[in-house]
């Protein structure tokens, strides 16, 4: 087991793909030479060089049709948009061309790519660069839809999304970059659809994604220990395909459902699973669903402005104290 | 090749040309009929007066090459030797259709013959069509891939990105433009900076400035010829403005009103197939020759079009295939 | 009163606003002179000329951006996006301009322009031209989103998205352009955030949007008449703001909620209000909440395929059948 | 105006072009120190190197025309009267930012002084001004809309889109490309189709094309003055790549490392402010006067400095606030 960073977890997953694959490619701005703006693609260009990783112009249109045109004639093109905010330069690709292109071609064309990119907040870069936007792809039917918490989970998927058949969307959460954590030594091919139970509890179950399973876990933590509360945490890791079988019978098993998600409120992933838990496990439930979210307004972008904004440990304690008893 | 001299065409070549656009022609006129008796329903983008572009194309590039077109891409997928049942059929919504009934007229695909699709958002396939291309020089195919699209598609975005990325790459992939001098209702020359909407602007791309009269089935064939063996042997891509002239309306809605009156009459005196013919019987070719491929050419247009009104509904079933690689459309388990 | 049809009515709120107002302009593609795709903007450009109603170029991003620069100084613009699918071409401007200027800038920009579209299917228009993309824009915090079902809630809705200083995206169904109405005579100025009660019943409350609205009528009209089920339908007319008191006074009363959507499954606006539903008055429901969406699939084009696949009348009234007793 | 014959400079004009260099140099430095002392957070783009061009249009402009900029656009605000307590009170993120510590340093905005905002996604500002620019000649205000970006923003589909619909609605619009050699940390030369990015394709737009020494203020000046007063008689939009080269990395995190050896070294022999302090000396303007510019500049900053840092952060009920013109962050009733 090797200690690595998330930012590193993400080069090591990239790495082992191209190294088994000849046909896995890279390409996006800044991410060869460079190492990308995050440094999560640090030593790639030099050990596979520049015909596999290639560096962009600045047009994310072409970078994410490039990548489809690529994977529909036998490559597995790994493609980055910088912060997930630029998914809305490029959202025709994604949400009109390559989630649709196999359905409407009957199956004709089958697209396996695989797109990464940077999420969230907690970096004090504004609007524009702070967006957790995982449920815009979630909402769109021919994407699947990672955003892994752990460094382990970000080596794991990435590898599973490269030899997945299907367009796969990662979501690194940018705030994430630095955290350490345990990756097991050798290939590691990790499963898409699959949450993770990362801790057991009586009194409510918390659903949570990226960061916030983080901000979940120091929750619990403090819940049991000061206020005698006892939380099942469920990393959802994938949101497409989605694992309700794990979430629905945790949830039945505490009778509550918290969601925790960074996203601005509206149409969050937490809204999709509390309907499927408010129609199918509806006579499990012994109490309202909760779902603890950003605000639903733009990011703003001083310390104590985004601090206050996107849900705090402070602030999952203080409302799962006041609404699950 | 030497450049300087015209290149000679050969009978064989004229011919396979001239069957090509009655194909395109016939089968087109066919859909237009369908239609009136509301046997295709929604919407439909017809090519006709616009044959000889894609007809010279399929018949310059190699069976492995790749072709990306748009919504008006019925001649462009025959031409590439899609079966006509097959686009009748996803016409008419049936389950010979190409696509199975799922994508309709907007998105013909037969990738089994290099006709990688046809999009129906405007700039989105350039691209796409980049990457294709990338593809075929990553992998030292030496396949090329052609992008068709309108005269108003060079104004979107995507037009810009993928100009730019496929000459920094040295791309494989030939860029036409056919210019019909409309988009639905709007003439082009009203909302754009330049006279050659793709031609004019080629330079911003360090590409040579090409513009084909794109009724001339022989005079696109040439440079087509041309411009794929240049890409085929690694000299990059090419953008190629092909002025031609739609006969009907932007679709099926649409009676064309917005025309100045006169303007469609001197276009029909260019048609392609016109032109084409007159200039075959000029080379000496007998009309009992081209009287026979026209009548074979109609003859496989009738069978295609039984073939297809016999072929059934898609089963409703079929709504729940395909989404994923396994044929399912689940997204939980 | 007079009858018009819901086409009709788009032309009729924009005259009656451009009437009004000399700062009120209209661009998008193929609207003027030709009267716009769906014949839905005639006679404008002849009454009010080429000066205001300005046909563009096919450069969604340059629409948008126009729309946006113009509504920061001084004028109220409309812009037309032919289809909702082509808003993914210029989908920056909208969720990350349009959405944050004012808030990023703390309140420095205003931005009054109106964005209208054609959503949904039924055209046999295939998977990109077919779109209810009306969750893409509920999801953005920043923009009001209406999407109304009868064409005097079209020109009341439109009036009042003029008169709004905020940007709002106005969703019209085309599969109901041909649909009559009695429309008022007169100025006619609605409200957003509005849902409206359309009829009473016991059992169960429908929420449902746009087409869906129809169909929620047409399927609450047999289950009353054959099978003795009285539904509550509410057409929700305006997902932001969202008239969460008369949704939620509306389920509490039936104790049931049944969302009708057009939308694929995941993420759409149904799941919100569930979820909305399941937190703040869990205590009055009798049974699970039921949705009813198009599957979270593209859309394919054949009659029968696409008959299939979203909501129809049969298959409501099959499910609260079942689900409802 | 006589565009044969280079404008005459009088030495208030010069004065003006020095002393706002000065500002912009002094502030942006402060803002790096700041930093260091890790009182700014997040990022931030310095212009440090690239002062002529924002200075030179700041003095040119009109008080009521318009700017738009990008996250790097600190000097562009500034240059438009901004104050410099409300710039690095908002980097610092206080309450005397100009938005009040919610938009940062990539959001810079004073629309009290014509500066429209700072735009963070490549490109999408381009339109944005086009339609600022098309109100003003709806409104007939006379006012002209200036739009600053980068050479790498050449290659994205908005700025196609903005520059085509500027010219076809001959809009009172200058767009100024500051080509800095470098997008983040790739060189735009191994990623543009073209030498010139912006230059070059001015053809495509039916543009005359326009390269400027982007660190001699005056040359930049000079061309501000004519196509602004051009725009401002209905001539319509104008296309003008600057060169020049910044002297810090991208942002905050890049210490640079991608720049060949020297090529900083060169660009700091022709450093803006270095060239202009050598002009006024030369054209006879004591060097006490330039001492005295240079001091109260430095003071400016001071002053700006210790208000901002005793400005409080901003309240958090700010958080819910200003999302709608009605003040509010309301969803729902
Ligand atoms: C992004 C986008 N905007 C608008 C449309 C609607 N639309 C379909 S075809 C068309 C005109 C296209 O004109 P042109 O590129 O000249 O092609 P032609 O139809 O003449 O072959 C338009 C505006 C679209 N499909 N996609
Ligand atoms: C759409 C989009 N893609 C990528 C980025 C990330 N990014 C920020 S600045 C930058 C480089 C821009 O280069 P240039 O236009 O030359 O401006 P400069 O920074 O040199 O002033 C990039 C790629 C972005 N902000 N928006
Ligand atoms: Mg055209
Ligand atoms: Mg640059």
């Amino acid at each position: 087991m090797a200690e690595l960073t998330y930012r590193e977890a993400v080069a090591a997953g990239i790495a082992q793909e191209m190294r088994r694959d000849e046909n896995v490619v890279f390409l996006g701005e800044d991410i060869g030479a460079a190492g990308g703006v995050f440094k999560a693609t640090v030593g790639l260009f030099e050990e596979f060089g520049p015909r596999r990783i290639r560096d962009t112009p600045i047009s994310e249109q072409a970078i994410l049709g490039a990548a489809m045109g690529a994977a529909m004639t036998g490559l597995k093109p790994i493609a980055e948009i910088m912060f997930s905010d630029f998914l809305a330069v490029c959202w025709d690709i994604v949400a009109n061309e390559i989630a649709k292109a196999r359905y409407m071609t009957d199956g004709q064309i089958t697209l396996p790519l695989v797109i990464r990119t940077a999420n969230g907040a907690g970096s004090r870069f504004g609007a524009q660069h702070s967006q957790s936007v995982e449920n815009w792809a979630m909402a769109i039917p021919g994407i699947k839809v990672v955003a892994p918490a752990f460094p382990a989970d970000v080596k794991g998927l990435i590898a599973a999304a490269v030899r997945d058949p299907d367009p796969v969307l990662v979501f690194e959460q940018k705030s994430l970059y630095p955290f350490k954590g345990e990756v097991p030594d050798g290939e590691l091919v990790d499963q898409l659809g699959k949450a993770k139970v990362l801790r057991h509890g009586k009194d409510c179950t918390i659903v949570a994604l990226a960061l916030m399973v983080h901000r979940a876990l120091a929750a619990a933590e403090i819940l049991e220990r000061e206020h005698g509360i006892s939380c099942t945490v469920v990393d959802v890791r994938s949101l497409v395909p989605l694992d309700t079988v794990t979430i629905l019978a945790e949830v039945a098993k505490t009778g509550r459902l918290v969601t925790i998600e960074e996203n601005p409120r509206l149409c969050g992933w937490g809204a999709e699973i509390a309907s499927i838990v408010a129609d199918e496990i509806f006579w499990d439930l012994d109490g309202p669903i909760i779902r603890i979210t950003t605000p639903h307004i733009p990011l703003p972008s001083a310390d104590q402005l985004e601090d206050n904004t996107i849900p705090s440990v402070e602030r999952v304690v203080r409302e799962i104290r006041e609404k699950i008893d | 090749m030497d450049t300087t001299k015209p290149m000679t065409l050969g009978y064989d070549i004229r011919l396979e040309l001239y069957r090509l656009q009655l194909d395109l022609r016939y089968c087109e006129k066919r859909a237009y009929d369908l239609f009136l008796q509301n046997l295709i329903k929604g919407t439909s983008h017809l090519s006709l007066g616009q044959e000889a572009i894609a007809a010279a194309f399929g018949v310059a590039m190699r069976p492995d090459d790749l072709t990306f077109c748009t919504y008006r891409g019925h001649a462009h997928t025959l031409a590439r030797g899609a079966s006509m049942e097959g686009v009748l059929g996803e016409l008419m919504g049936r389950e010979c259709g190409l696509l199975g009934g799922k994508g309709g007229s907007m998105h013909l695909t037969d990738v089994s013959k290099g006709a990688m699709g046809s999009y129906a958002i405007i700039g989105a396939h350039l691209p796409v069509a980049a990457g294709a291309a990338w593809s075929a020089q990553y992998r030292g195919s030496g396949q090329v891939t052609v992008c068709f699209f309108g005269d108003g598609t060079t104004n979107i975005g995507a037009f810009h990105e993928a100009l730019n990325f496929a000459v920094i790459w040295k791309l494989p992939v030939i860029f036409v433009c056919e210019n019909n001098l409309y988009m639905e209702y709007t003439p082009i020359s009203s909302v754009t900076a330049v006279e050659h909407p793709a031609a004019d602007r080629a330079g911003a791309y360090g590409l040579e400035k090409i513009v084909v009269d794109g009724n001339d089935a022989d005079a696109v064939y040439r440079t087509a010829v041309q411009y794929l063996e240049r890409a085929r042997s690694g000299g990059g891509p090419a953008l190629i403005e092909c002025m031609t002239y739609r006969h009907s309306g932007h679709s099926r809605a649409d009676p064309g009103q917005y025309r100045p009156p006169g303007e469609l009459d001197r276009w029909l005196e260019r048609d392609p197939l016109k032109i084409y013919r007159e200039r075959l019987l000029g080379l000496g070719i007998v009309e009992a020759t081209l009287n026979d491929l026209e009548a074979e050419s109609m003859r496989k247009v009738d069978a295609a079009t039984e073939t297809a009104k016999a072929s059934p509904a898609p089963a409703v079933s079929e709504i729940d295939k395909n989404v994923w690689a396994d044929g399912s459309t689940a997204w939980r388990n």
